[in-house]
């Protein structure tokens, strides 16, 4: 179980290798990577900001209550912070179960409470201006399902 | 005396990250109209409480929070992390 | 798109960086690795056959009815077949898509249809003998729910 | 003149992964009460159709498939693949 907030980039192929190696007993391994979208093709940049003091414990508790929940061997948390071009990696989630159900149900689990409780605000810089990201009303929504 | 942060536009609109205060409120709520009170930046940023999110010493919490004994209040609007 | 169906080696981190290079519209990847596992404690080798004639057209049937029902950007399906150690990788599905949900169902989608539809079986070989594994009837079932 | 294919178990229990039959059956079916009449070897590996699947020119269809026109039919157990 492993959480991290960095500004750097991560590798996602090294991480999922580090994570499982030497293990046997897990048989399916999901991870999940957010990238930077350039939706109307003026994204300049855009500037992730969190709240360090609180960022690593509220993603910490969201990851407990996944390994509560499903049958996992292990889990990574990585989110980026700073200024991310387009295609940038902006984070990652990797779970690791006996089972693909479980796999797959805890990195939803997880991605749907990173998108609303982990402490992370979002801002695009384009041509034109910069702007706030809304939260969405269906990422609310996601929540209700768990 | 409490630490009072601010994040993403709330900051914006204050015009400053974070700030020490020394005040009287028992909940999270008052605490919100002291500093409506106090400017039009203030006023501005607390308009619409439903826009905005509170965490109590680092946890989500409501605007019915207590205060007491805590050390810092943030202010942000719903998190957009992921 | 791609299908391959090899006796070698994947580097997931490499797959999924040449699967994405250069692309800004896609925000979401998904990827399943599936992994040898070693339950009883004695597994020597797991022997992986497969249909040589059917194979890739069968699993590209598959990608394809996946990409008609959610809006991707892209996948990528890697199965190996030959004779595989507990802890060695298994296949892979990566997918992109714009958005997370989409990511994540289909690639739910296409690991369910694998598992009952590529035609691929599994033998164990023990320090007691071998077996075939047997098809599960909740790995049918999950069928149903697409 | 027909190729059979035999996969897995199937293809342990008959001795062999494939062999070219001149048949006159008309479905799949027919074609396996032909080859279970053959050898012992056929009826231990087609005692159970339910624990059977069958390809038909490579893709996966039942029983009651018609044979004519047809290059290759594949006989295995369900599939374990992922």
């Amino acid at each position: 179980m492993a959480v991290r907030v960095q500004d750097k980039d991560f590798d996602l192929g090294a991480e999922v290798a580090a994570f499982c190696r030497g293990r046997a007993d897990m048989g399916a391994i999901v991870t999940f990577t957010g990238v930077v979208r350039d939706v109307g093709g003026g994204l300049k940049h855009m500037l992730i900001e969190h709240y360090p003091a609180m960022t690593q414990a509220a993603i910490e508790k969201i990851e407990a209550e996944a390994v509560q929940r499903w049958s996992l061997g292990d889990s990574l948390i990585i989110h980026r912070f700073g200024a991310l071009e387009p295609g940038d990696r902006i984070m990652m989630v990797a779970t690791a179960a006996p089972h693909r159900a479980d796999a797959f149900q805890a990195a939803e689990f997880l991605m749907d409470y990173l998108k609303s409780r982990a402490p992370f605000w979002k801002k695009e810089v384009t041509d034109t201006g910069e702007s706030w990201v809304s939260a969405k009303d269906e990422d609310e929504d996601a929540l209700n399902r768990w | 005396m409490i630490d009072v942060v601010y994040f993403a536009w709330v900051r914006e609109r204050i015009g400053l990250p974070k700030e020490r205060l020394d005040t009287t409120s028992a909940t999270v709520r008052e605490l919100v109209t002291e500093l409506r009170a106090r400017e039009d930046r203030y006023e501005a940023a607390f308009a619409d409480l439903s826009a905005l999110r509170v965490a109590v010493d680092q946890e989500l919490t409501d605007f019915d929070a207590p205060l007491a004994g805590v050390r810092e209040v943030a202010f942000f609007p719903p998190m957009t992390g992921g």
